[in-house]
């Protein structure tokens, strides 16, 4: 029996086989498990590789494992790609006629078990049944049984004609009972625990966000379709209608940013949502709302780059451009959550932020944090406070018809604005220079005191959480990470102090401004740092090194990955072991 | 507060208009200021979104919310407005390169769309505020600064563009005839969905082809033909080919296309910025139980 | 070389092309690939320029040279590219939103400018490669993953627009018709100035409005009514609003306006690209005279 | 008799008070001075202040002086912007009535004379003459005759009409006369040496680097109007046609670099020129450009920000956007000449660069370079050396119809490219990864080679002048600055050694690659360091500190401008004496 376990499923895109993940992984979630999930897939529609991994635990589970346990492999395809990962002892479940399938050379000691997944699909015509057959067969090698995934059929075809769901729960049985008699009771080892069937929920970064946005407020999304940010306005466009709510598919990302600063500026809570290439586009607009100090805020999910890149594939590589990104000197709020669950929570502080300072916020998602799946125990609604910063109430407001100071040199920086609608708060909003009451002026004394007003607002928040510690005070180790390395992080930490070495992760959560203290402080305290990114540039270590004195090259190495694909908690450990020990350092000085 | 009756002067501002002496754009800011007096907008009800150029400055002197956007995004801005509180006149205000040049593309997706705001599009055929390159409206082998041996490229027609996009509203104006010009935009203001108002709005300082003289001489007022029909689409279309775009008047009005406002599902009839934003955590607990 | 004669085979390249079965960007290529055989196209003086979607792939499988642009910026790389060389027959190809979409405005600058280009919309009314939102040529109501209670908005009508912006040759074709497609691109390549062939090709994955059985009942071929002149620009506009589109063959021909290249004043008759670039230090210091 | 002074002309924009600044300059020039000529002026067309400065001298000159001798005020509102810049004994120039003009209070030991310039105008018919009468005017006051003016109106109206000719000359020798008899010869002390009338030219940055991108062989240029960049297009317009090129005034600046790249990558040398906004737009094509390495060249001459900011005031803020701009870890070149002389070879440069290594190359200027006027003793052009970089030998194509490895993996990282048209060179370019062949693919292998060697392209160029670096080996302090401050710290190092004090300066030319090692190494060597920039963010100094383990806090201090106006020498050295000396320090620590 099987405390954790990671099961894949691979086959040609187009075929359904996200559908086999989605069900198995949501029938898992309903028994108490910890689930994390992640799609492989390409930037077509039909056709090419695609998998499914699923990460099965007792206990909550952050990122993927090394190695595979369970492969149901619809195509001989799958099986080249994904052998090499197998754990010794791991099956793999073939769709197919006996000895059709082979084992790459090298690929270990794995079974090949051949399941005709397809044929049975066709006897009960339709072949798109495949993926159901395929989570009954994944059922029996888990140990669970066909009632345990039927619930979820239930609620996934209700509606859809009662003949689908019969249809697939006689798919799921067929295909239960195919396997138990291919492997009888020869499997069994690989069967999971109990699970402890509390109710948890299962959710992508992306639905997170959304969801954390509609509770935080937001009540209008504009943004044009990208992969992988899409999912975001899919989501909200079935909801916010139910708040009185709209969603414009813009007709490019210029237009999408514009329109949320235009009703940010007229009062409601917006956001955009987009990846690299979107949010290149916006660096002009981005500015803009900088400027007129009109609440924004863009969530940007990261995608390998540069330029189109590979748009389906995992990268960190535009934090330069979400810190540093468009003309002048543009301070700006960028949030990167940590988790799944955390994208709830830093969707919803970003309105608040946004509101609070006047300013567009950024948060920062990447592809794994995006479109991977996490169990989440619960989400603490009551930290949902809406704050809608300083909004003028009518006895700021200048009756006698005189100009109101939407800019008001304030101590915090931060003036009271007036909405449209309001009587005595008519001012102009310019992204030219401009004084209290918002006219344009080229004065060289007010331009420094209104840069210095829009620079000092939120030049040192201190009501964001910035860095997510674990560890003790003064680790030997101190490992630094952002996104949805945290899992990979993690792990690392942990196989670290369990050989005996001291570690320290740090997780920086707010990247603008940038929590330069904080940050001197833990690497102050350690020996040896290292930064993990999924980039080539090392855009991470560069920040902190901008920032913190304590970052001497030498003192700070990274560790690079930019081949699209996650970190595995082995490839921070390695590095780390090779370079603290006196003999042969690997990882990379900051270049 | 109904019984407050407004002059053009409510709507002038502090700041002192700089254009050249002679700019076309006096005309349509004072178009535009008796159009609002003739509608008897409150000032804090309407939001004026200007462009960037010559034209843009408009923004600072039209009493008013205002707010001045980045160049060619006037058309997003706007809409962005609209939707965050239906009950707002949102006018947007730009020049021929803002609108037809770098922001076009958002023109003729706001037109279709059919978003009710009214844009004004004060046509110079010029970059004035650059001091003088070609615009996208300048007539082909049209000598600038950025074109000493005249333009290669042939112009944009806005009406006809309008048109094709689906418009509901169009006019063309002209600034040495404000009155009319006015008439025109309070017209449109009331129009339910995008009306477009294409001022001719002369450069006196960089353009010596597009003149008061020139428009004088060559306008065709369609107000004043008996025979014209605005509501005809194909005349619209005929018409306004015939003449080289060069008409005033009411071009084209249908009054029978919904707005976007009023086809967007589950849009709020209230204006979205009061919409409720708090609720209690058991509802979203319940919107949680999807993700079991 | 003058005497070898190529086959549709000897544009296609190793690449195997992965659009669903049943895609009509089969057909596109397809047609594409027979009109350059019909031309006898040299591949190494043809540039493909394509956009990002489904659509774009297209460069990958079309034996040219083939540059793939960033999203909605066909228009302007491959004006860049002939400028350089206009020697070379620079064909566009894309998706509707990636043309009508974010890049509407570069179209009709395009189309004004008259630049000898020929631009190949694959027109399938949806964002394919993106998994099915609605696209600007998606019809009002179309309920998609963006628009689970259908569209707000009203499609924007591609060949309206071009004749609006001056375009010098209009098609529209039909996937399932790759030979009169291919019939129609060669004309077009052959068309000095600029050319916009509307590739009506049905996505059968995300699609279900516009399908293949859909334009097979509606369309309209106007190669085929002996009445129908493509020189008549006022028969062109009345007869594409009077079918809604739904036609396919020459639209509108002029072959009257010169091209971009031909107005550019001083550019060069040679390809641009065979430029001399060095000039002895003596024919500079003429040069730095003028600021003495 | 002087050796240096600054003279002002002051008036209402659209009033013509730049050409009385033009021709004065021009004469001077020809006459043997040196001049720095810098024009203020609002973002408006017809009224509004303008003002225009030169500093004449008999050594050459980088930039303003803080002290103007010599005021020709058209107007009282420029006397009341300018009378507190005058030098003790300076003399303004008033146009009108006797009485009429006022001086600001606490103005000084300031002369102020009467010369109805406007008057004597319209007596010869034309009130616009009053400029030609400003010349004649400030003639007599710096002891230049008529004559020596006459050449320069010779050429410049030359051909516009013979009368008109006459009426200038008769203009200038009105005010000249006018002002021997208002003054006679107690302004004789503002005499100038006078110049060895040697051949010397006189330009704007924006000049020399269209002349340098034209020598270098620029033969397309796509751009969109934007001020202070739009004269590089106005100057490429009246030149190309003449070799057969071409300036396409495109829609926005995304078109413009779009048929750059376009252009590029079918083998002609192209390039745009931008400012702030515009470069924001064109962020994804940037990177686009990187993806394909079409070699392009971007001038971006910067202006006041963030958003449209103040466009006709001078600002260095654009460097984060240049160096760290755009989605995914995009390599890229970014040269800032260092004076208007240098903007041409850094043209030249630039255009070998983006050949050479295949990328996009920005050249930064600021407002102050390109807009300012500076004499220059000559053009090396001998210097301009065209290497087109490899493009492919017919030997290299693939004649069989196979696919051309374009992205060939080469050690240099460099490949050579096809140009359309050349058989056997046929291959995918695209901003999507891909493989040698062009074809798209994300195999991971093949994704960090290609990273790779896009990424070691350039790493370390070293054919670069990367920083300009005057002073001693081992100096007290040292100045870094770059773009357009390169005059004022010039002198304020010249100051700090006349005080004692061994100062270097450091002017970083090359901002990406950043030369870490030389940067590193001129600081470790120095005791005090200080940045000046034009910028509140400190974005030079961010720079450093990223790359550079010897720019600690502590000892990096930055001095910042951003009112939208040049720094003088004192603003240099006074934070400078006061920091170095014990008591007090006040320069700001890096934050
Ligand atoms: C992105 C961007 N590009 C360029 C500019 C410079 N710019 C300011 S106004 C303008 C054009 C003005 O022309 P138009 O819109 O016709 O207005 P006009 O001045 O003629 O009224 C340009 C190109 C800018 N502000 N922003
Ligand atoms: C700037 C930018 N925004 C968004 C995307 C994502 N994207 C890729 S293809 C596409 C649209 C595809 O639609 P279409 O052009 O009609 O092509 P199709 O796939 O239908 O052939 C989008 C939005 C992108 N690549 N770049
Ligand atoms: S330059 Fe032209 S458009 Fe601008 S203010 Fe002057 S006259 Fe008007
Ligand atoms: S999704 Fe549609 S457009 Fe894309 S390849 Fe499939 S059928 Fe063609
Ligand atoms: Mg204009
Ligand atoms: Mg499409």
């Amino acid at each position: 029996m099987r405390n954790e376990l990671t099961w894949v499923v691979g086959g040609q895109q187009g075929e359904g086989i996200d559908t086999t993940g989605e069900i198995l992984a949501s029938a898992l979630n309903r028994l108490g498990y910890f689930i994390y999930g992640y799609r492989t897939f390409g930037s077509r529609i039909k056709g090419g590789h695609t998998n499914y991994r699923i990460r099965i635990a007792q206990r909550p589970v952050y990122g993927i494992a090394p190695r595979i346990d369970v492969l149901i492999a619809f195509d001989q395809d799958s099986i080249n790609r994904l052998a090499g990962e197998m754990a010794p002892g791991g099956l793999i479940i073939f769709n197919g006629k006996a000895g059709r399938a082979k084992l790459p050379p090298g690929a270990g000691d794995v079974r090949l078990v051949e399941v005709p997944m397809l044929d049975i699909a066709r006897e009960l015509g339709n072949p798109i049944m495949k993926n159901m057959v395929g989570v009954g067969v994944s059922a029996a090698l888990l140990g669970l049984r066909p009632e345990d995934i039927e619930p979820v059929l239930d609620d996934r075809f209700r509606g859809k004609g009662g003949n689908l769901v019969a249809a697939n729960k006689e798919a799921l049985r067929r295909g239960y009972e195919a396997a138990r008699s291919a492997l009888g009771d020869t499997a069994d080892v690989l069967h999971l625990e109990p699970g402890d069937r509390r109710r948890r929920y299962l959710m992508t970064g992306d639905e997170a966000a959304a969801f954390g946005a509609l509770a935080a407020g937001c009540r209008l999304v504009a943004a044009y379709p990208i992969t992988p940010a899409s999912e975001i306005m899919h989501w909200m466009v079935k909801k916010l209608p139910q708040y009185g709510g709209v969603v414009v598919q813009a007709e490019d990302e210029i237009a999408a940013i514009s329109t949320v600063v235009g009703a940010g500026y007229a009062g409601v809570r917006a956001m955009t949502a987009t990846s690299g290439p979107g949010f290149s586009l916006m660096q002009e607009v981005l500015g803009y709302a900088g400027m007129i100090e009109a609440p924004c805020v863009i969530i940007n999910v990261q995608r390998a780059g540069p330029s189109t890149g590979m748009p389906t594939k995992h990268e960190q590589s535009d934090l330069f451009e979400m810190v540093m990104g468009s003309h002048g000197d543009l301070p700006r709020i960028v949030l990167a959550p940590v988790s799944i669950e955390d994208c709830f929570y830093a969707a919803v502080e970003a309105f608040n932020l946004a509101d609070r300072y006047q300013t567009p916020v950024i948060v920062a998602l990447d592809l794994a944090l995006g479109l991977g799946k996490q169990t989440v125990e619960d989400i603490d609604f009551s930290r949902v406070k809406i704050d809608r910063g300083q909004i003028a109430l009518p006895d700021d407001l200048n009756w006698d018809g005189g100009d109101f100071k939407r800019y008001r040199f304030t101590e915090s920086g931060v003036s009271p604005r007036s909405l449209p609608g309001m009587p005595g708060g008519l001012h102009l909003a310019t992204g030219l220079e401009h004084d209290e009451t918002g006219h344009i002026t080229e004065d060289r004394t007010n331009r420094v005191r209104m840069m210095q007003k829009r620079l000092r607002k939120f030049a040192d928040i201190k009501d964001v959480e910035a860095v997510r510690y674990e560890g003790p005070e003064n680790p030997h180790v101190l490992l630094i990470g952002w996104g949805a390395s945290y899992g990979a992080l993690r792990e690392a930490r942990e196989r670290l102090e369990a050989e005996g070495i001291s570690t320290g992760h740090a997780h920086v959560r707010l990247l603008a401004p940038f929590p330069a203290d904080e940050v001197n402080r833990l690497l102050s305290r350690a020996t040896h740092v290292f930064v993990a990114e999924n980039n080539a540039l090392s855009q991470l270590a560069a920040l902190i090194r901008q920032h913190a004195d304590a970052a001497d090259k030498r003192r700070l190495r990274t560790i690079n990955k930019y081949d699209g694909t996650l970190f595995l908690p082995a490839e921070i450990v390695e590095p780390v072991l090779e370079s603290i020990t006196p003999v042969g350092v690997t990882a990379k000085e900051v270049g | 507060m109904a019984t407050v009756t407004r002059t053009a002067k409510d709507y002038r501002t502090s700041a002192a208009a700089w254009w050249c002496p002679g700019c076309g754009d006096f005309g349509v800011l004072r178009a535009l200021q008796e159009a609002a007096a003739k509608l008897n907008l409150a000032p804090e009800n309407v939001v004026l979104v200007a462009g960037i150029g010559c034209s843009g400055k408009i923004g600072d002197y039209f009493r008013s919310y205002s707010i001045h956007t980045v160049h060619g995004r006037t058309m997003p801005v706007a809409t962005g407005i609209k939707l965050a509180n239906r009950n707002l006149t949102v006018i947007a205000a730009g020049g021929d390169g803002d609108g037809y040049g770098i922001g076009l593309n958002h023109f003729i997706h706001a037109v279709r769309r059919n978003i009710d705001i009214t844009y004004i599009v004060m046509d110079n055929h010029i970059y004035g505020l650059t001091k003088g390159q070609f615009s996208p409206t300048s007539q082909q082998g049209f000598k600038t600064t950025s074109s000493p041996a005249g333009t290669a490229d042939r112009p944009v027609k806005p009406l006809q563009l309008a048109l094709s996009a689906g418009v509901t509203y169009l006019a063309q104006a002209f600034s040495a005839y404000p009155d009319h010009m006015a008439e025109i935009i309070a017209e449109a203001i009331q129009h339910k969905g995008f009306s477009l108002v294409n001022c001719i709005s002369p450069c006196v300082t960089y353009n010596k082809v597009n003149t008061y003289d020139f428009y004088k001489e060559h306008l065709v007022n369609l107000d004043e033909d008996p025979d014209y029909d605005p509501r005809n689409y194909d005349l619209a279309v005929e018409t306004v080919r015939k003449y080289d775009e060069l008409v005033i008047g009411r071009i084209y009005v249908n009054d029978t296309q919904p707005s976007y406002q009023d086809l967007l599902p589950g849009y709020s009839k209230e204006p979205l910025v009061n919409a409720k934003l708090d609720y209690e955590p058991e509802h979203w607990q319940q919107i949680l139980q999807e993700f079991a």
